[in-house]
């Protein structure tokens, strides 16, 4: 591999971040930084998006252009960016409740529409910005603020749900493991289509130290031999309770993307034709005579 | 006669809209000016429907209040027409001659005509609409050859004797006109001039925006605004742009910020139910100034309401949702033309001071086609202000300036990098919860306004210099106050003020008309008067002096109806003289 | 001393906050008057803080402008908090004496204090806090006793040990008391009386949701509202109702319709952003008609603007949000009491009439903690016109009625079924799209708004009888405009009029103030002045003798701000008086 | 089966459908009528709620209570209703497009909480009430008015999609067979939680009298020996291409409902304890002494 013309840090900004002490965002921010570097990625080709929460103030920690939008919504602003300049390298980032619970449609649609971009969930199975209710992810029986009898729903596997929606490419990753995030980031990069990371990123403030413990305890890497394109098999390591909290790159195929689409449409309405002029366009109004 | 309004009103089948557009449009390649409005029952698709057309040898600015001309293949159908089809006390009406009128039509003129015997002698039984349209062609003086011709182009998709066949239909309305009463002055008196385009407001705003340099439309379909996602889905992709059909509205509006974001023009279109989605959106295309452009194509309120009928009543949410000060544009369409307009200058406006610009359009003349000249479908465009290499130098994104206008960098530009957000934020974009922060960025995004109201003091001032009767309407009322006042010959007695620019008003020249006035009266169609209330807001109008005739929608604003109010307010007005 | 204000300012886990709470506590149960808020820096947690406790031996309406005594652990945090920590010119300080003071504090009383010496000597390192409450405790005459019992509650849970040594921090704070210089005038003056309840904004609106009848809450999680959530899903169980957390906002607001459509009392809660996202589903409750309370606490906007902070700003978006003419009632709370009894209010309107009710608060008051009395906490509860066997003979939803309100069945009651919608309807709920029943519907509708103003003419009027000098203001800002006019002794001079009701307003009462006033003072944290505004439309506000006080939020509004301006309007008044 | 009370036209309202001849909404109502009878629902005791579409208007049409709601938000009513009068058969009917495109996360979400209602979606692929634009259900490549260079996206399956956000019961019918379908509906209503029912339905209109024979072509009733716990081999009947119109019970499983746990929560709260008065809520606001 060449050397990188940009070093990690020379993504950083000079803002601080918000987040609490030992809250698993910092080391998401770190792969993010190592992942750009190590594909060289030109800050000034690349934007990311983000939607409201901890996690989502990501972007403002980013040295490329980047965009902390609204609850839910860092989805459509992506895919707009993306079909507007097609060349961009368009990240989306946030929560588990941001992309889960008020971005759910959004979501569902532009793993569907393969939309070429990579969609990163950092996943804390909590709202954190708002002081600890309960999220999609948050699993049955936990006591939340929103929850204080146990949470009486049964939380969703994000894995699970974008193979199901249609994502060409899904992994997970640890944020405690820097080095494993920062090369399934490179992967959902590099790959030409929807990549969907969900990132496993305590909360320390409001589920505690132990929820990291937890994790940890049921984290393993997914089987070597793992085929990649075997989406019932994916499926498999994402649905049953052992393997819940398997790592690595789950699923991945290969279909036409959103902008495929939209080159195939132009070239549909006027293949190598010159554009229409204006006159062209008005001959639509002319009485049928 | 000058001015003549047909409609043809039918069953499902009997082809009375198709009779409509052949009419439409051979009177629009005449040169003649045209508007043409469509209605339907509830039923999806399928049901009656009826088809008005009116025709001047003079411009026209709104579909007359009455029929002279009625085309009646049931009367069935036609009384559940009532509110969209009024007869005038001479019109001539022409009807199936198997269904026999109601006796309220005994004391107008009837002729009956067997068109659907008629339809099937022509080999056509189909075409009891094409009789029709010779019958009318014949007697009021429109080109036969001409019609002839628009006809077998209708039909150009069919197999011949498809086209023949009506082509017999359409020389036996001919010669069946021949067999009817004359009564002298049917003939349409014009010379006829280069044709004319026939276009819907919903389509000159979709024109207007490929005009302004929109390379990104995203939309989600709803009545009465879908015609626009429909024509740049399809002219979008010729000329280097696309369109995207987004899941919901929220979607819709977020993809064009982002698209924006990414420096292409762009734009979205939607009704009611559509923009009340996007409320919080707004505010984030306001707060992070990224320009976006929403055509608002309003129909009757509130919720879903009457979703094919016209009101405006969606100003109060154009103007004032989304929580917080939350700076935005509203600019008014009253007519085909002025969608145009304002659609271009809703661009202009959101590029060069990078805020959101919602076009308040309605059902009434989104929907309506109306003779054009394509001359006039020009109009200036204007760039967003980017960061020159000097603003990209220690650049600062929201750089506080004399207009508010900071320059703007996009993705792609080395140097302009920049993380922005829906948070209060300094001029580099960082958060920032400090009141004085707050207090100097809400100053500058309302500046901005201030600078636009300057540049685009955009309204309608036409009638008496200084008016008797002052009267203040905006959007689609404008056109029929205009055939109110010259129908009553009254434009030296009274004066009206249309702003075009909703928000910011023009208020200096709106307060001196108003107070160059003996008595106003205000014109809109809201039942709890939306446009009066936001008046209240910018200017004094006393109430002393002001009538306020506003009602809800449901049915087409009717000169008349202006005219009544204006007959009060006028021999008010000699009274006092005398008194 | 009567009335004083302590502050506590430290980093995180210096436990500013904890030292707040403990002495608001104490000094409620004392039977005095509190008011506590709290401040936090950027960072999510773990980051500096400071907790503000006004205690008073008489009723205070607001937190005080400055702070007479200040807590400071450490000097660089209190920087951080400028604009929410101002120090009295007499202020007294007590700071961590390891972190000297910064130069512009010299001219100050600082009395430096080994903060965490002692607490480690007290073998409670982490009790600084505490050593510091022990000290104010002894030096302001607050009972020791009470105190000390209030520390070993607090750390209740806590083993035995460290009970123990907290107690020993606090006595270690009250003999360092003793070797301060004293000036005096510390001692709080007051007999002690019945203990109060330390109850916050949002708590009082729960409260008064369970006590109206709610039995169904959905809601989504937002800054500063989610108290509300937090409280609902915990009791509503407990009294056989449930709680929904929802989705989103849309959901939220849809399934309170549909709860409330199957006959339960049924409320929401947001803020700005949520109340952006349901401003679509509003207009449904409204055209529909099925009773919805959503209350929403309003803070820095626009977009996501600044969540922790206070402002008045959502005040366009509850009146004016929505497509279409869609009635709905806005009420305002200005205080933690008056937020229970404008909760109840809504409730007895949504009900009864059949219309959302926005209940709109602010962070200011939604998060103070202020001491009331149980026996305050008493309302009225009025319930929905329920069909009777009568009505449902032939029954009609939307029968038209005097006052607009028709009675209502719920699922369940046999004969009572209907088939209602989000369209334009006829009495019986069928889709309608004429004219005649549109404009009759909503002439309906608005009617029920009348109903509303006639029967809930709300508002809060004190002060002079025939004013100088006329304030206007609402919400969170009555009680500052209070303590400047009590400050500044004018009761006689100057008049407060404060419309509970912000929409319908109490026009007739409103307009007869402002006629009865010299000059007119608005006062309002929105920096559109969307209050001023809002009032212009409904009367006559005559903009010669109106001054404007509206800035924007992000700093509580401090009596001072009203004071300078009735400075200025008084001595002007005396001037014309002498003129 | 003891005859019911009532026959299928109790439950005519007599209001005209608006909709078009031909329209496949017509039979849907039909097994809606026979359903409700054959299952002896109390008209007073049932709810339907619909979002906006032709086919939302079928509540104005069935003589129970009835709201036809906003677009894409009949769930959450549905949702409120339930847990506000839990004794109530609540049914949520509509389009395609209302339930997949603008209503997609309230299905994701009222699927994941198992709400106990039955939810039929009238399945056209395309928007029927504003005049022929592609839905998510249209099949790839087809031109509608908004897609007249041919459909880009590829179309979901409600099936597919049900099964995989948790639907307990999921099924599909075709509109065309009244009997069949009214058997599904009884299924569904019976079941207890979330039941899902695709029931395809020609628009004649915006799809033409093709759709409907190109849809029969496709139909196949489910084997017989279909393991309807089996949720691989449910996914199998809705994602092969050969599969897609299979018609029948596709999935069944049983787990608790959202009233379930409603209820498992106020037991939790006070059990069998009185509930709590006015006094002891307010000892909550009590100073700590
Ligand atoms: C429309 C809207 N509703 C609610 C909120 C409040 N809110 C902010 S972040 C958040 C959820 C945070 O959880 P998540 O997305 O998982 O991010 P995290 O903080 O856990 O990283 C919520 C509900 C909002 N900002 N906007
Ligand atoms: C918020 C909102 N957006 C858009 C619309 C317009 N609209 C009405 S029905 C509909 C889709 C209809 O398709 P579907 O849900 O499949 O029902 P169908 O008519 O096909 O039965 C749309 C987009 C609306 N009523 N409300
Ligand atoms: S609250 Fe949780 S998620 Fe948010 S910053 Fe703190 S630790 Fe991280
Ligand atoms: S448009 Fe299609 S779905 Fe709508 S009523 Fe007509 S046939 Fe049915
Ligand atoms: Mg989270
Ligand atoms: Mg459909």
């Amino acid at each position: 591999m060449t050397a990188s013309p940009y070093s990690p840090t020379d993504y950083k900004t000079d803002l601080k971040p918000v987040w609490c002490p030992g809250c698993g965002d910092f080391a998401v921010l770190n792969s993010v930084y190592r992942a750009l570097s190590d594909l060289h990625i030109e800050p000034h080709q690349t934007a990311i998006i983000s939607g409201i929460g901890c996690s989502s103030r990501l972007p403002g920690y980013v040295e490329t252009y980047g965009f902390n939008s609204l609850h839910g919504r860092a989805l459509p602003l992506a895919t707009g960016m993306k079909l507007a300049a097609p060349n961009l390298t368009v990240l989306a980032v946030g929560g588990d409740g941001d992309g889960l619970a008020i971005g759910g449609n959004h979501f569902m649609h532009a793993a569907r529409r393969n939309v070429d971009i990579a969609y990163f969930m950092m996943d804390n199975e909590i709202y954190g910005l708002t002081k600890g209710q309960a999220a999609p992810t948050t699993p049955s029986g936990d006591k939340t603020k929103s929850t204080i009898y146990g949470n009486p729903e049964v939380s969703v596997d994000p894995c699970a749900l974008a193979i199901s929606l249609g994502a060409s490419w899904v992994g997970r990753g640890f944020s405690g493991d820097v080095k494993g995030t920062t090369e399934l980031m490179k992967l959902a990069i590099s790959h030409h289509g929807f990549a969907f990371l969900n990132i496993i990123s305590p909360c320390v403030t409001w589920r505690g130290d132990h929820q990291t413990k937890e994790l940890r305890a049921k984290l393993a890497a997914i089987p070597a031999d793992h085929d990649r394109a075997d989406r019932t098999a994916a499926l498999r390591f994402t649905s049953e309770p052992e393997h819940l909290m398997t790592t690595g790159v789950l699923y991945e195929t290969q279909r036409p993307t959103l902008i495929d689409e939209m080159m195939e449409i132009r070239d549909k309405a006027i293949g190598q034709a010159p554009p229409p002029g204006r006159e062209e366009i008005l001959r639509v109004f002319a009485p049928a005579m | 006669m000058h001015d003549l309004t047909f409609a043809f009103v039918g069953a499902g089948g009997d082809g009375a809209v198709t009779a409509g557009d052949i009419m439409a449009g051979v009177c629009a390649s005449e040169g003649l000016h045209v508007i043409k409005t469509e209605a339907y029952g509830p039923q999806i698709r399928g049901g009656e429907s009826s088809a008005t057309v009116r025709v001047s040898s003079k411009p026209v600015y709104a579909q007359a209040d009455a029929v002279d001309v009625l085309v009646v293949f049931s009367w069935a159908d036609f009384a559940r027409f009532q509110n969209e089809v009024l007869l005038a006390t001479d019109a001539v009406i022409f009807h199936e001659s198997a269904d026999a009128p109601p006796d309220e039509m005994s004391s107008r003129t009837c002729h009956a005509v067997p068109f659907a015997a008629l339809a099937r002698e022509a080999g056509a039984p189909a075409s009891k609409n094409v009789i029709a349209v010779g019958l009318l062609t014949a007697r009021y003086g429109l080109p036969l050859e001409l019609t002839r011709h628009a006809i077998s182009r209708r039909f150009a998709k069919k197999e011949a004797a498809v086209i023949e066949a009506n082509l017999r239909a359409f020389d036996r309305g001919v010669i069946q006109e021949e067999t009817l009463p004359q009564t002298g002055k049917e003939q349409l008196e014009y010379t006829s001039s280069e044709p004319r385009l026939l276009m819907s407001g919903n389509e000159a705003s979709a024109f207007a925006a490929i005009h302004a340099g929109c390379r990104f439309f995203a939309g989600y379909p709803i009545t009465p605004s879908s015609e626009i996602l429909h024509f740049l889905s399809e002219w979008l992709p010729k000329i280097g742009g696309s369109s995207l059909q987004t899941e919901d509205e929220l979607a819709a509006i977020g993809a064009i910020i982002g698209a924006s974001f990414a420096g292409v023009k762009s734009m979205t279109a939607t009704s009611g139910p559509g923009l009340a989605l996007m409320a919080e959106l707004l505010g984030l295309s306001s707060i992070a100034e990224v320009p976006a452009v929403i055509v608002n194509v309003q129909r009757g309120g509130p919720s879903t309401g009457i979703p094919t009928k016209s009101e405006q009543s969606d100003l109060f949410h154009a103007v004032y949702a989304s929580h917080g000060d939350t700076p935005r544009v509203v600019i008014a369409c009253s007519d085909v033309e002025s969608s145009f307009h304002a659609t271009v200058d809703a661009f202009n406006m959101a590029e060069e001071y990078q805020v959101p610009v919602i076009v308040l359009s309605d059902q009434s003349i989104a929907q309506r086609r109306e003779t054009i000249n394509a001359s006039v479908l020009q109009h200036e465009v204007r760039e967003r202000r980017m960061a020159t290499p000097d603003d990209l130098h220690e650049y600062r994104r929201y750089r506080d300036t004399p207009d508010g206008v900071s320059p703007m960098s996009v993705p792609g530009m080395s140097g302009g990098m920049y993380q922005t957000n829906g948070l209060e934020h300094d001029e580099q974009g960082r958060p920032n919860a400090s009141f004085n922060v707050h207090e100097a960025m809400n100053a500058k995004r309302y500046r901005k306004l201030d600078a636009i109201a300057e540049r685009y003091p955009l309204f309608d001032r036409f009638g008496a210099k200084r008016p008797e009767v002052g009267i203040l309407c905006w959007g689609s009322s404008i056109g029929v106050v205009r055939e109110a006042i010259a129908h009553m010959g009254v434009e030296d007695r009274v004066g009206v003020f249309a702003p075009i620019m909703i928000s910011p008003l023009p208020t200096h020249d709106l307060q001196s008309f108003i107070d160059s006035c003996g008595s106003l009266l205000v014109v809109e169609v809201s039942y709890a008067a939306q446009f009066t209330q936001h008046l209240r807001t910018q200017v004094d109008l006393p109430r002393a002096k002001t009538t306020v005739h506003s009602r809800s929608g449901g049915k087409t604003l009717a000169a008349s109806e202006v005219e009544a109010e204006l007959r009060t307010l006028l021999t008010n007005v000699s009274l006092e003289v005398l008194a």
